[in-house]
């Protein structure tokens, strides 16, 4: 064969990379002076090893599915979008508008109404940074960093002075009626008779969650907005030869983008904390990064990569919690992968094509 | 608002000032050679971070300064063998390095100091001490030019004269010397550089390695001069705000002093006056901290004065495909 | 079952609020020789999965450090009627939580005093951390503190923000701190968690005074802290977890008379406060404690009769 | 010294200038030099051909220190001179003006001189010495350009004038140019071979690459011939012909006539008049453009590359926006709002195969099933429902398509980057051809693609003419136009200087309309 096979490239690079990047995370471990061995033992016993683990692990996991599809359907259209931070913050405030506004009679209805909301307000975060990219040429990584700050600082203007009920000390909003809250997955599976251990955070949003994975899946692959998508992202010369126009996809790739970074509030804002706070997105948006890049922009492997993470977070926290390792470790071992499965690709897959280039030589 | 506030207001600019225009400074070598930094963040955090404890284990502040170089200078490698090596995508890789600086600081600190990530209070020679400029005493009482001088020219740290005359040193580099010329060709097309047989990749990782050197400053300023000791994410958005300045100054030495004045000045006011009124309308807070982003994206729509980045900025150089 | 302890965002080596709070469990641990949980929150959205996960393990009671806790414990305690749970400065009302709000109008009034006897330009200042009722209270009492030691003397009061990123931003401490020495104060007080450490830090370097908060921070700058208001969460805590499984449901107020509140007197600062000083405080401090003298509670009508924030 | 004499001065004593031995170079998969070896005599002009692709610009650049060989020794003067990188080609008096020129845009003219060559650290007294230098080098060789231009503000012409100052800047013995002429007017490169010719004469040694026999056999003094990467024959000017010359690049007689019977042209299906288009940097590229099309009529374009052919494909396929009037069929097109893309173009009845099939024509990392619904994706036959595309049918589509152009091999799935560059051409010609549109837009349609490739694509070509359609045909092969072609319009600077018709013209007549000459003064 002489060439490097798909499966190599799509599967064995990323996993190369996680590997390495676990093993100097394993390192890191050893320099601060614990077990590595240990520690993953309760990172895996307690995101794992119960029912309970499994729903913070899934909760977590719900986020990162909807920040790995947001940045990896960007990555399709050749958009880095790094403003997910931003643009789930805004959906958190569509969150609250949604359950804030109306009395809703059932949660399905408020679950509509915020899913809505959520994904138009993410959607309109990112319409700025893609109208001034696509019409003015201005970077799309430096304004979707802007944004993320000023949505914090929008939203911290509107919790201080505007959200935040008379007499309450921290800026969050008010509690969301109780009619709004989210079935958990303990309720859920409950309807079935599967016992799931209660007061875990990991609620309906899962499986709007997957089906947006599917979405997406169909969106890419199976539609015309999706061809012209992945056309665009491969070559926007070509793209405007076939008639293609740059400022449509790049709107519509990043509307679609920021409403999966807007859908993520849904499960933070309303199916855990039931009111808005200050920092729900707590770097979900840049872990999508992480999610999309070891994912290859496809939606198994970015749910894959987003349990992966969800299993990180979670058996960080336990971490924390058993042992003298600070949580900070899960964000180094966030950095590493980002780190090799992004930037430092190359490293991995040179030496592999060459291999496999060897290899067909030596064969024929 | 009278003269001493506003005094006090600028002085306080200076100081604020100080570690966006290090960093800005530090993102220029970088982005002119080519190679696009976000990870201007982390490399911050981390100089911050080793310059303290550094200062805190040895009590010398001179050696803290070395180590916050030292470890600013680590990541910028790696940025550079990422992005420059093997030709990564230095978005992802500034992200990465802004993520390790953050983990890794804490978790350094945890083992070290056991303080939640903090380092201990610093004192004495441990931290950059004001300097006292000659005559600072003397002209004070002098009407205006007394503590305009006095006040708000003397009395900073070595760090702060350091970074101001770094201004005028980076236009001289870069528009003056056989480097600067490189340096700036090789952003705008590397492959004239290369066969004009000058090292493509040499020139690049100088460029990072300024940039880490810069970096290295701005930490350990934040750390060892402007605060007494480091704090998990005491950064807090800083090498961000200096990109956005580097934007805003178009790439160019004594804009960047420009523009980082003027975010320095934006923080002084933010912190000192929770909202502004004009009379007819209240300014929150929040709105003035927003503002250097604001002005960026304004910046970079074109609307006023278009920011063109050097052309070859964020791609690596690939000969043979 | 261990007792356990979860500390706010500033951390518990925060040299204030929390390291009070990390002090008391220390001292409970040195004198029963029990051992305890401790957790650290990183992040405003944890405070529940740490909540519950603690609770969980079994630990009984959990005492957690700060009015933030309040909306998640509110959920959280029904769900673990078996566990108590105390919560420090911060009333929430459920059949197994302990709640213990400290008076630190009082306290804030004694060192307000202070503050104005110490001074020679008859201007003093307050930093605020998180601009919140609760830190308004502090600054309210101060400010009457000052008024009634010197009718003359200014009160430049200042926040540092609005959020809980306040609590532990030194540098900006530092920078209101030069401010209002600027505007000619010459005695700071810091009520502002791990901001203080930058305020007291900046007087120190300006050759001003500071007064500390919660824990006794007259170490921190010998002989440049003129005193610190004493929270005492380090005795909260000690109580409850002394208390065990037997803790008492129910609000709990501190003040002067509990020796819930209080200023320090150590050889730190002992060169700064005089005789004179010393006595009209303490003066005041029996008032307050016989009840002749009533300070006004910020929180208890959202106005002050000594300042305007 | 005459030009004539040169040839006999090659005695085999004398050690040569550059001489190279055994050269490879593969760049993945692609072997675009195998064991290659020639020899250039000090002092003369030496021509390198050979058909795109064949591994022309590899050679040199691999001899510029630019890329390294995988094998083989580069001997210069007689000494064996590594020379892994452009410093040493430098050193060893090597210059190069590559194909794709190597300017720092945003710089001046001295400024880009200087670069890599500038005397200490500090840049006020190279600048002062290189001015000094460029003033003499001016005078001597006729290269004069503004020392303080910036260079995005010169012509190509004098782009490539600064890439010659700069190679003499560094006292370069030995020239090399890369396709030198692509870009230029006929009297830019008269003038370019008389400076050339002028360098030889003091003593110069000159490589000159160039896919023009005209250019070989008026400048050189000897020419190498290289196909697929290999040097098949190096041979005296003065002892070939333009024939031979072709023949050995192609490795067979060539000079192929289409076989085709004699138009029957029917109502008119594109007017063109006064069309006018400008690129981004605003310079105008179309000047006012008139010309018409009939039904079952091929209207050829001719001209150098560069002359506003590409505009004219790019604003008729609805690439690039213009002012002025199109209409198809009498109805009018839109050539600035919403109706002015692509997408319009092809529901109007308009096909495109683009001049560049990699940048263009095709999504190199798509398959080729992707490929063949590129631009008409839209199609009905093509959708499964409002929503969802039928890639069942695209594929089964690509198969049926495959297997009429004998696209090898016949792999819908295999992605496009992974055939050779005659099957990708035959993809995007299927594609467009099998829509049956009304106008049928072609650029190069067989640049870089091999003989047999070639016969196909113009027998479907002139298969779609046959059928009532119109066909414009934009090629720089001259010899392609005439055997094409019903009716020749040639271009020059953004204006069609005259039209002729095949067999009532000649090259020569042809040669100076593309040079600006215009019809009348002919
Ligand atoms: N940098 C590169 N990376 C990979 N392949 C390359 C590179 N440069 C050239 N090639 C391949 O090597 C072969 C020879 O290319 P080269 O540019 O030397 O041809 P050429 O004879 O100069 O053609 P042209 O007449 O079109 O300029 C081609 O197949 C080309 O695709
Ligand atoms: N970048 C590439 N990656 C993988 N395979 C390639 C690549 N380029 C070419 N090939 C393979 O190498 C073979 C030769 O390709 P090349 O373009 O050199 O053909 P060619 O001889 O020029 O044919 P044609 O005359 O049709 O252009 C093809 O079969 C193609 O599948
Ligand atoms: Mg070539
Ligand atoms: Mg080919």
């Amino acid at each position: 064969m002489g060439r490097m096979p798909k499966w190599a490239d799509a599967v064995l690079v990323p996993l190369l990379s996680l590997i390495i990047a676990f093993v100097i995370s394993g390192l890191v471990i050893l320099a601060i002076g614990e077990d590595p061995v240990e520690a993953l033992k309760i990172m895996v016993t307690g995101a794992l090893g119960s029912t309970y683990g499994w729903g913070y692990t899934l909760y977590y996991a719900t986020n990162f599915i909807f920040t790995g599809l947001a940045v990896a359907i960007a990555f399709h259209a050749g958009l880095f979008n790094i403003g997910g931070e931003g643009q789930a913050t805004l959906g958190g405030l569509g969150v609250a508008v949604a359950c804030l506004m109306l009395p809703w009679p059932h949660w399905s209805l408020a679950l509509l109404a915020s899913v809505v909301l959520s994904a138009a307000f993410g959607a309109a975060w990112a319409a700025a940074p893609a109208w001034l990219q696509a019409k003015r040429g201005s970077h799309i990584v430096i304004t979707t960093i802007m944004f993320n700050f000023i949505a914090a600082a929008l939203l911290n203007y509107l919790l201080v002075n505007v959200m935040r009920p008379r007499g309450q000390m921290d800026p969050a909003s008010a509690r969301f009626p109780a009619e709004t809250n989210l079935p958990d997955l303990h309720q859920m599976l409950g309807w079935f008779g599967i016992p799931f251990a209660k007061g875990t955070p990991a609620n309906v949003s899962l499986f709007v969650a997957l089906i947006a994975c599917v979405a997406v899946w169909a969106i890419i692959w199976r539609t015309r907005l999706g061809y012209e998508i992945r056309s665009f992202g491969k070559s926007e010369k070509a793209a405007i030869y076939a008639g293609i126009s740059p400022v449509r996809i790049t709107m519509y790739a990043m509307l679609i983008s920021g409403a999966l970074s807007g859908l993520m509030a849904v499960n933070t804002v309303q199916g855990e904390a039931n009111r808005l706070l200050l920092n729900s997105v707590e770097g979900a948006g840049f872990i999508g990064i992480a999610v999309a890049l070891m994912g290859r922009s496809h939606p198994v492997g970015v749910f894959f990569a987003a349990l992966l993470f969800g299993f990180l977070y979670q058996g960080g926290a336990e971490l924390a919690l058993w042992t003298k390792i600070p949580r900070e470790l899960i964000t180094v071992i966030q950095a590493l992968v980002i780190l090799f499965t992004g930037a430092l690709d190359d490293m991995v897959r040179v030496p592999l094509k060459r291999l496999f280039l060897a290899s067909g030589r030596g064969g024929q | 608002m009278d003269f001493a506030t506003i005094i006090q207001i600028l002085d306080s600019t200076v100081r604020l000032a100080t570690p966006l225009l290090l960093a800005c400074l530090a993102g220029l070598y970088s982005e002119r050679s080519g190679v696009f930094d976000i990870g201007l963040e982390g490399k911050m955090l981390i100089a911050a971070f080793a310059s303290a404890a550094a200062a805190a284990a040895t009590g010398s502040v001179w050696l803290g300064l070395l180590a916050g170089i030292f470890a600013s200078l680590m990541l910028a490698g790696l940025h550079g063998l990422a992005s420059i090596t093997f030709r990564g995508n230095q978005l992802i890789s500034g992200v990465a390095i802004n993520f390790l600086a953050s983990g890794l600081t804490v978790l350094l600190g945890q083992k070290w100091f056991g303080l939640g990530g903090r380092t201990p209070s610093l004192e004495g020679a441990a931290r950059f001490e004001p300097i006292t400029l000659p005559f600072a005493g003397s002209i004070a009482p002098v009407p205006v030019l007394g503590p305009i001088y006095s006040e708000l020219i003397s009395g900073h740290s070595i760090l702060v004269y350091v970074a101001i005359a770094l201004v005028p040193a980076s236009a001289w580099l870069l528009y003056r010397t056989r480097f600067g010329l490189r340096l700036r060709a090789v952003g705008e097309n590397p492959a004239a550089v290369d066969t004009a047989g000058v090292s493509v990749t040499g020139i690049r990782y100088a460029a990072v390695a300024i940039t880490g050197i810069l970096c290295g400053l701005a930490g350990a300023y934040l750390s060892t001069a402007l605060a007494a000791g480091f704090g998990r994410e005491m950064t807090a958005g800083k090498g961000f705000i200096a990109l956005a300045a580097l934007i805003f100054a178009k790439w160019r030495p004594w804009y960047a002093l420009a523009a980082c004045m003027l975010f320095g000045l934006l923080e002084a006011v933010s912190i000192r006056y929770q909202s502004i009124d004009l009379g007819f309308v209240m300014i929150p807070v929040q709105f003035t901290q927003a503002l250097p982003y604001i002005l960026t994206v304004v910046i970079l729509a074109g609307f006023i004065g278009k920011a063109v980045p050097p052309r070859a900025g964020g791609e690596p150089y690939v000969k043979e495909r | 079952a261990d007792p356990a302890i979860i500390f706010d965002l500033g951390g518990k080596f925060d040299k204030s609020f929390n390291e009070a709070a990390f002090n008391g469990a220390e001292k409970w641990a040195k004198e029963t020789g029990g051992s305890y949980k401790e957790l650290e929150m990183q992040s405003e959205a944890q405070r529940e999965q740490a909540l519950r996960r603690l609770a969980e393990s079994g630990a009984n009671p959990v005492v957690m450090t700060g009015f933030a806790f309040g909306d998640v414990l509110n959920t959280v305690a029904p769900d673990f009627p078996d566990t108590k749970f105390a919560i420090i400065d911060m009333v929430v009302e459920q059949p197994n939580v302990k709640s213990v709000v400290f008076s630190e109008h009082e306290g804030s009034y004694l060192v307000g005093m202070m503050a104005a006897l110490a001074s020679k330009t008859g201007t003093v200042g307050f930093i605020g951390g998180m601009d919140i009722p609760l830190i308004r209270k502090f600054g309210c009492g101060y400010a009457q503190g000052a008024k009634a030691a010197n009718p003359n003397a200014t009160v430049i009061l200042n926040m540092t923000g609005t959020t809980p990123a306040a609590w532990n931003d030194p540098v900006k401490g530092a920078e209101l701190a030069k401010a209002q020495k600027s505007q000619g104060a010459d005695v700071i007080y810091a009520a502002a968690g791990g901001t203080g450490i930058g305020v007291l830090q900046a007087a120190a370097d300006e050759g001003i005074l500071s007064i500390g908060v919660d824990s006794n921070q007259n170490h921190l700058h010998p002989g440049k802290v003129l005193t610190s208001m004493l929270k005492r969460v380090d005795v909260a805590v000690y109580e409850a977890f002394k208390e065990g499984t037997d803790l008492k449901p129910g609000i709990n107020v501190l003040g002067l008379k509990e020796d819930g509140v209080g200023y320090a007197l150590d050889e730190n600062n002992a060169p700064l406060v005089t005789d004179e000083m010393k006595a009209a405080v303490d003066a005041a401090a029996e008032k307050i404690k016989s009840g002749e003298l009533v300070v006004h509670d910020y929180m208890s009508d959202d106005t002050c009769p000594a300042a305007n924030f | 010294m005459g030009g004539a004499d040169i040839s006999g001065r090659q005695s085999s004593a004398a050690p040569f200038a550059i001489e190279l031995r055994g050269i490879s170079k593969a760049f993945g998969p692609v072997q675009a030099n195998k064991d290659i070896s020639i020899q250039v005599a000090k002092g003369s002009i030496h021509g390198i051909i050979g058909e795109n692709g064949a591994g022309k610009s590899t050679l040199m650049s691999i001899l510029y220190g630019f890329y390294k060989a995988d094998a083989g020794e580069i001997v210069i003067d007689g000494k064996v001179t590594p020379i892994p990188d452009s410093q040493s080609a430098i050193r060893a008096g090597i210059g190069m003006v590559f194909q794709h020129f190597k300017l720092v845009q945003n710089f001046t003219v001295l400024e880009n001189v200087i670069l890599g060559a500038e005397e200490g650290g500090i840049l006020a007294r190279s600048l002062a010495r290189a001015r000094k230098v460029l003033a003499d080098l001016a005078r001597e060789y006729e290269l004069d350009v503004d020392p303080d231009a910036l260079i995005e503000d010169l012509s190509v012409g004098h782009q490539q004038r600064v890439e010659i100052l700069k190679a003499l800047y560094r006292q370069a013995d030995i020239l090399i140019l890369d396709e030198p002429t692509g870009v230029l007017t006929p009297a830019e490169a008269d003038h370019l071979f008389r400076i050339l010719k002028g360098l030889r004469d003091q003593g110069k040694t000159i490589i000159l690459i160039t896919h023009k026999l005209r250019e070989i056999m008026e400048t050189t003094d000897t020419v190498s011939v290289m196909r697929r990467g290999t040097m098949v024959a190096t041979v005296r000017t003065a002892e070939t012909s333009p024939e031979e010359l072709a023949e050995l690049m192609v490795g067979r007689k060539v000079l192929l006539q289409v076989e085709k019977a004699p138009a029957t042209p029917g109502k008119t299906v594109l007017e063109v008049e006064n069309l006018r288009v400008r690129d981004t940097q605003g310079v105008e590229r179309l000047k006012g453009i008139n010309l018409t099309i009939r039904a079952g009529e091929i209207l050829g374009i001719a001209g150098v590359a560069g002359n506003g052919q590409s505009e004219l494909l790019e604003v008729l396929g609805g690439i690039a926006r213009g002012i002025g009037t199109i209409r198809l069929n009498g109805r009018e097109l839109d050539l600035t709002g919403r109706h002015s893309d692509g997408q319009s173009r092809r529901a109007d009845g308009i096909a495109h195969v683009p001049e560049d099939r990699q940048v263009l024509g095709l999504i190199m990392d798509f398959t080729a099933w992707e490929n063949v619904a590129f631009g008409y994706h839209h199609a009905p036959e093509y959708q499964k429902s409002a929503l969802l595309m039928d890639n069942d049918a695209i594929r089964a589509d690509c198969e049926k398509k495959m297997a009429t152009f004998d696209v090898r091999p016949p792999i819908p799935t295999l992605a496009a980057k992974n055939f050779s560059g005659g099957n990708q051409q035959k993809i995007v010609v299927a594609r467009e051809i099998e829509r049956n549109p009304d106008l049928l837009l072609v650029g190069q349609p067989t640049r870089g693609v091999d003989i047999g490739a070639i016969e196909f694509i113009h027998k479907q070509i002139v298969a779609l003419r046959d059928a009532g359609k119109a066909v414009l045909l934009v090629s720089v092969e001259l010899d392609e136009i005439m055997s094409l072609a019903d009716r020749i319009a040639v271009m020059f600077d953004g204006r069609i200087m005259g039209e002729r018709l095949p067999d009532q013209t000649n090259e020569r007549e042809l040669g100076l309309l593309m040079a600006g000459v215009s019809g009348e003064a002919a």
